[in-house]
């Protein structure tokens, strides 16, 4: 048990505290607010895994956009929440099994899988090829085109959808 | 830089292709956009042909058929065990058929714009499809010369095939009060299914070809060792494979290029627009035959003294001669020139049936341009006396009128100088009179066969045939400057005959325009042929030792030159004796009292079509018929009525013991299971995402537990 | 020499002096390493917090003098003290929470507002190493840090239980958002320039103010922290006259305090960010390196500077209608800022013989082809107010109001 | 470097069963989209894991490139998600998706 590992646990707990936040708490609002704070959880664990740059992107983008539109979102449909609005369907309870079976099953493989790892120092320039690597031919320059085309189309889409008639 | 031209030989069909889908798909509301859109189509087939003729002549050494195109393959398609090679090819023979047809083409598109009366009140309602399928047609001519095997080279063929049944029957709408007369829709059936007949031989004789060479790319039959099999190997006793494939091949150009016995659908031709006859008659159908000879000319010649050059130079040289007599006898403008076409056919045919190659090749090349030109200028004369007559007769279509009749016409040169000068240039070039360029192709064809009359032909033609050849031909020069000059002084001199020629305007400049241009090629083309610099055998004859022999190379000979001028010149004369010094007053042909019967004769073309009719067509009818009537009545009938009452009675029978109990017993049964599982799964379907994610989730999570348990 | 070092080099000296003092007293490192760090961090805190109470008097003055009167003028020598007094009267007024209010989030948000905004100062440098933490993503962290003020301002929005406050909310996610994008872009700009993120890595790579490079970045750049930060013109969240102070309407006391201290704050932080972006940061004509005690002074200085425009901008400019707000940024920063990429992107890419001379050859290039830019947008929206001009529905609005 | 993949690994695991077990559960369709934020943030967690202790060693950035993908199509998938959702309330004065069931025949 050492610092890292100590606040390794400490951001997963807020992570997986956030997430029961986020499934739980029976007002919506508060349960955007978890996943804010779910996300800045995950960024932090970003950063204990040396990936700067994603953690920035995880902030800004999942905080400071999606998670805005949510919460946006829910206060555009405020109307509907009232007390006696029960967020959570008939089927929860097989939604619950299935959920946590599904962890123990995976936990067990996971624990299982002997993985390859190797112990590297993540390299000075990471970001730098990182995007070298995104615009290069041989690299992944066709998926970041095709991400970056299907933005465009869900931005056109969503303003269309969104529009008042 | 030569060879990226050449590699993009594939283009040049492609180029009106895309003109007509363009137009067929989208612009055929927008006239004048249709027209540039094929203008622009065949200018660029144009550009890209010659800029390959230019080149192609720079390498001609490397490049002469039959051998030695440059190959543009494309696909090839697996046919079990063997795979067929498709793709396109380039030789000087393709180059200098690129030379003529897409620049024909180009000038019979522009004239088509006046010719369909673009921007006039009578516009043809069918305007731009008119664009769309001379564009067609223009693709399957381009694509024929440049293919490297026989299966394009008939997908090309049969493109020109349908396009000509289109255009031919074009004014499909188009009746005649005489019912003896054909009307479009039956000439572009006819002119349809003769070739047809033409081509289901030529199929036979590729399947032929094919079935012994496992190969239908020229390059490869053509290799000495492929020619050197088919000329040793049998069919049956007697007829090496060669000589059969080669006739029935040459059964093909038989019916394209209208050669007897299948010359009847030309002249009914004429009924589609003249640009079309101009098409066909000039640039490509027709010679699309005399090019299939050329270029399976090594097939031809596998077998020394075989039979098949003599039925190829017997049936030139008899069509030559046997079409210009009829020519001799048409009133309709048209018609003559349609005769003279197969006449002029008939010539390279022969020529090819002597062994003289490239003879027959630069006639094909300059017949082209002055063909052309007399076509485009017979329909600027029948416009213009269309127009005459539109104007003398405002709207009254009481009694028809028919603008090509030559009777209706005279002294047209003064209301069309354009028209009828260079009209006149064409007509010098086809009669072959010194320096034009008919002159020279039609002399070479002269001198050769005169050749091989008097030192034995080459490939083991015999000099009696050659002689024959000659004599017909010689004959068929003097009908050809008879008729034509005929032709000349009935439309052009004297004075006019009809209101209608009183007053016929000259065309507008999209038509005459083309008709000087072509008449400059009809009158210089000649000089590239001359015997004593001859650029055409340069090109497609120097190399032809793969043959086995020399090609004959026609050397200038005073005698054969100076009989054919002669002879072409007291045609003339006699044309003019009969036509010209009297200018006619009325519209009845001297000829007609002076001949008697022959000219009745050959007025009805030899009863050529009624001979068809009669003795092919009505009997096929009537045994039709016939066996309608055996089978139906006699044999059929009876056998479907007891077939019937018998299946009446066991269906009866069925429907009784089986159907009702059983069958439809299962059938309620399946269905009202079905109807209860669907009751039941029905609960399935809420129509909630949720819960299908749930079962997709469940599902995805028992496939984990089974790679699990089976890991 | 010995003295003049440590007199020329005080920041840092003064850092390794506290380290020796600390390891003297016969710590390990790895605690000298934490009470360094958060003795630091409680500089940069007091440094942001401090910032307010400079700066509000300043505020005060300089608008009032610009306004033709006087300002605060009884506290201390010309109401330079003004701050102080403030602070106590906020200090002292009572702590009001509407009833139907959500408590949590009522309480939550004044700390949001003003965490963000001091986590910002981690990364601004001072001075060659007199930083927070260098971090290698620097500028993307101020912009990623910076968006935890929507989510703030949004929960106060909401937790207030007000209308007024729940427009100011709708407009938070339409404003902030919308001039986030240029932001980035012309930050951008200056990033691929200098090739890296970390902004003192940016600092050192400027050769020339890139504010010089690059007009149009230094331009858009400042109106967008203009109306990141809520200032005047583009203060629609809070437009008194609209929206009674929009989301901070049902606030008092020392949450209220906390928002106006978070204004400040941020204020600064733009600032000194827009300093360091484009007016070279703690360069000062080679007096960095000459002296380094004065960097610190020096971005001081400039963010000064940066504040005065935004003061003088607050009292010259009207505010702005919310469409057209929303809609300039839309419709002419964003494009602007694309193009002004795109011309980034090429000027950094002309080869250079001699490294020395690149910066020059492509600086020189970038703002020949900015001013190039400039004319041509001044000549197309020249053009369209003209057409605007022949506009009937314009020309009734000039009639009435002449 | 000290924390091994395997934590990663079950902690992205935990926060994927929460995520499903809210797309799963809610019946406001924003909270299922919420729910299905988490599931993609745990795929990115593992994503970065494998690529900081398999990756790193071999010089390559695959795990790094797919996360910033991942984020891309959360980004859009969240904008038409909720575009599609404000529609519907528009429609429909409704977010639960207990009462979206017109894919029922």
């Amino acid at each position: 048990m050492n610092v890292s590992q100590g606040v390794f646990i400490l951001l997963s707990a807020v992570v997986l505290i956030g997430a029961a936040g986020v499934v739980l708490h029976r007002n919506l609002f508060r349960a955007a607010l978890f996943l804010i704070l779910s996300f800045v959880g995950v960024s932090g664990l970003y950063i204990l895994l040396e990936a700067e740059l994603l953690a920035m992107v995880q902030l800004l983008l999942y905080v400071g956009a999606i998670a805005i539109l949510i919460v946006f979102a829910i206060m555009v449909s405020r109307q509907l929440m009232s007390p006696q609005f029960r967020d959570r369907n008939e089927q929860w309870v097989g939604g619950l099994l299935v959920a946590v079976v599904l962890f123990a099953v995976l936990a067990f493989i996971l624990l299982q899988v002997n993985w390859p790892t190797a112990e590297a120092a993540v390299p000075e320039d990471a970001i730098a090829q990182l995007g070298q690597a995104l615009v290069e031919g041989d690299q992944f320059v066709l998926p970041f085109e095709v991400a970056s085309v299907l933005l465009m189309v869900a931005l056109v889409g969503a303003v269309i959808i969104a529009r008042e008639k | 830089m030569t060879e990226f031209f050449f590699n993009l030989t594939w283009l040049i069909p492609l180029f009106p292709l895309a003109s007509f889908a363009i137009i067929v798909l989208w612009t055929n509301r927008n006239r004048l956009l249709s027209t540039w859109i094929a203008w622009i189509g065949i200018g660029l087939a144009w550009i890209l042909g010659w800029a390959i003729l230019f080149l192609a002549w720079g390498h001609s050494s490397e490049l002469t058929p039959p051998t030695h195109g440059y190959p543009v393959p494309l696909y090839s398609i697996p046919t079990g065990t063997t795979e067929l090679q498709l793709g396109f090819q380039v030789d000087t023979l393709t180059g200098l058929m690129l030379f003529m047809v897409p620049f024909v083409c180009l000038m019979i598109f522009i004239y088509s714009k006046g010719y369909m009366n673009y921007g006039r009140e009578n516009v043809d309602p069918r305007y731009s499809r008119f664009f769309a399928y001379i564009s067609l047609f223009a693709c399957g001519m381009l694509g024929l010369v440049i293919s490297d095997n026989f299966v394009t080279l008939l997908i090309f063929w049969e493109v020109m095939g349908l396009c000509s049944y289109l255009l031919i029957g074009f004014w499909f709408d188009k009746s005649y009060s005489d019912p003896k007369r054909i009307t479009p829709k039956q000439a572009g059936l006819k002119a349809f299914l003769t070739t047809r007949i033409g081509d289901v031989i030529m199929l036979a004789g590729m399947l032929l070809l094919y079935s012994q060479v496992k190969t239908l790319t020229f390059r490869e039959i053509f290799s000495e060792e492929t020619l050197h099999h088919l000329a040793t190997t049998y069919a049956f006793p007697g007829m090496p494979w060669a000589t059969l494939c080669a006739i029935l091949i040459f059964g093909g150009a038989v019916g394209k290029s209208a050669q007897f016995p299948l010359h009847v659908w030309l002249p009914d031709a004429m009924e589609g627009p003249t640009p079309v006859s101009a098409l066909i008659h000039a640039a490509t159908m027709v010679s699309a035959g005399v090019y299939l000879v050329a270029r399976s000319f090594p097939l031809f010649v596998a077998v020394e003294g075989g039979v098949q050059l003599a039925v190829v130079a017997f049936i030139g040289a008899f069509t030559a001669l046997f079409s210009s007599t009829i020519a001799v006898a048409q009133n309709d403008i048209k018609r003559v020139l349609a005769y003279s076409t197969v006449s002029q056919l008939g010539y390279m045919i022969a020529a090819l049936g002597i062994g003289a190659y490239v003879a027959a090749v630069f006639h094909l090349i300059t017949h082209a341009f002055f063909k052309a030109l007399l076509f485009l200028g017979s329909g600027s004369v029948i416009h213009g006396v269309e127009h005459g007559h539109h104007e003398t007769h405002h709207g009254s279509h009481g009694h028809e009128f028919d603008a090509n009749d030559m009777m209706n016409m005279g002294g047209l040169l003064q209301r069309m100088p354009v028209t009828g000068w260079t009209f006149i240039i064409g007509a010098l070039a086809l009669t072959g009179i010194f320096p034009w360029a008919g002159f020279w192709s039609k002399d070479e064809i002269l001198a050769d066969a005169w050749n091989a009359f008097q030192h034995g032909g080459h490939f083991g033609v015999s000099s009696g045939w050659a002689f024959f050849v000659w004599l017909f031909l010689t004959l068929a020069a003097f009908l050809t400057a008879f008729y034509t000059g005929r032709q000349i002084f009935l439309t052009f001199a004297g004075t006019p005959r009809t209101e209608a020629a009183r007053h016929a305007p000259e065309s507008v400049p999209s038509m005459t325009w083309p008709l000087i241009i072509l008449a400059g090629f009809a009158t210089f083309l000649g000089l590239f042929g001359t015997p004593w610099a001859n650029q055409f055998y340069q090109l497609i004859g120097q190399k032809a030792e793969v043959l086995g022999e020399h090609l004959p190379h026609g050397e200038f000979n005073p005698l054969v030159a100076g009989i054919s001028t002669v002879v072409a010149l007291s045609g003339w004369f006699i044309a003019w004796l009969i036509y010209g010094r009297e200018p006619l007053t009325n519209p009845v042909d001297p000829l007609e009292k002076r001949l008697g019967r022959l000219y009745i004769w050959l007025k009805n073309k030899w009863y050529f079509d009624e001979l068809y009719m009669n003795y092919i067509v009505h009997p096929s009818v009537r045994l039709a018929q016939a066996c309608f009537a055996f089978d139906d009545k006699l044999v059929i009938d009876p056998l479907v009525d007891a077939f019937g009452r018998f299946g009446r009675w066991l269906s009866e029978w069925l429907k009784d013991a089986v159907d009702i109990p059983i069958v439809d017993g299962i059938v309620n049964g399946v269905g009202s299971v079905t109807a209860k599982f669907g009751e039941f799964m029905r609960a399935t379907q809420t129509g909630k995402v949720q819960n299908y994610l749930l079962v997709a989730a469940v599902t995805v999570l028992l496939l984990l537990v089974l790679f699990v348990v089976r890991a | 020499m010995g003295f003049w070092n440590f007199v020329l080099n005080f920041w840092t000296e003064l850092g390794a002096w506290v380290g020796n003092v600390l390891s003297g007293w016969g710590l390990p490192p790895w605690a000298v390493n934490l009470i360094a760090d958060v003795l630091g961090v409680l500089v940069l805190v007091v440094i942001g917090v401090a910032a307010v109470l400079i700066f509000t008097p300043m505020e005060r003055k300089v608008i009032a003098r610009m306004q033709d009167r006087p300002g605060p003028n009884r506290v201390w020598p010309y109401g330079l003290l003004q701050a102080i007094p403030d602070a106590i009267k906020m200090l002292t007024k009572e702590d009001i929470v509407p009833e139907k209010a959500d408590r949590q989030l009522h309480m939550l948000a004044p700390i949001l507002v003003v965490i963000p905004s001091l986590l910002v100062y981690a990364v601004l440098p001072w001075g060659p190493r007199i930083i927070g933490q260098d971090l290698n993503v620097g500028v993307l962290y101020i912009v990623a840090i910076s968006t935890i003020h929507i989510l703030a301002v949004l929960i106060a929005a909401w937790g207030s239980d007000n209308k007024f406050a729940l427009l100011s909310a709708f407009r938070v996610v339409n404003q902030l958002l919308a001039y986030e994008v240029p932001m980035i872009l012309s930050i951008l700009a200056v990033v691929l320039f200098t090739k890296t993120m970390s902004t003192q890595g940016i600092v050192e790579a400027q050769t020339l103010p890139y504010f010089l490079v690059m007009p149009i970045a230094g331009f858009v750049f400042l109106v967008c922290a203009l109306a990141e930060t809520n200032r005047s013109p583009n203060d629609l969240l809070e437009a008194d006259s609209e929206l009674v102070a929009g989301y901070m309407v049902e606030y008092s006391g020392m949450k209220f305090a906390m928002f106006f201290i978070a204004e400040y704050v941020n204020m600064f932080a733009s600032a000194i960010l827009l300093s360091t972006l484009f007016l070279g940061g703690y360069k000062f004509f080679g007096l960095e390196n000459a002296a380094p005690v004065l960097t610190p002074f020096i971005v001081f200085g400039k963010a000064s500077f940066v504040i005065f425009l935004m003061l003088w901008f607050r009292a010259t400019f009207p505010r702005m209608r919310f469409d057209h707000l929303v809609g300039f940024s839309w419709k002419f920063l964003v494009p602007l800022s694309l193009v002004n990429l795109i011309l980034a992107g090429i000027a950094v890419k002309i080869p250079v013989a001699d490294p020395r001379w690149e910066p020059w050859v492509q600086g020189g290039v970038m703002a020949i082809a900015s001013l190039v830019i400039i004319a041509a947008t001044a000549w197309i929206l020249n053009r369209t107010a003209r057409k605007l001009e022949g506009a009937p529905a314009l020309k009734r609005i000039v009639a009435a109001e002449r | 470097m000290q924390v091994p993949l395997s934590w990663y690994l079950i902690v992205a695991a935990a926060l994927f069963c929460i995520g499903l077990y809210g797309a799963l559960s809610r019946r406001n369709a924003i909270g299922i989209l919420m729910g299905v934020e988490l599931m993609l943030n745990s795929v990115n967690i593992n994503l970065l894991a494998f690529w900081r202790h398999i990756e790193v060693a071999r010089g390559t950035l695959t795990g790094q490139v797919f996360a910033i993908i991942v984020i891309t199509v959360a980004a859009a998938e969240a904008a038409v998600g909720l575009a599609l959702i404000i529609s519907a309330y528009r429609h429909r004065k409704t977010v639960d998706v207990e009462d979206m069931d017109l894919m029922k025949l």
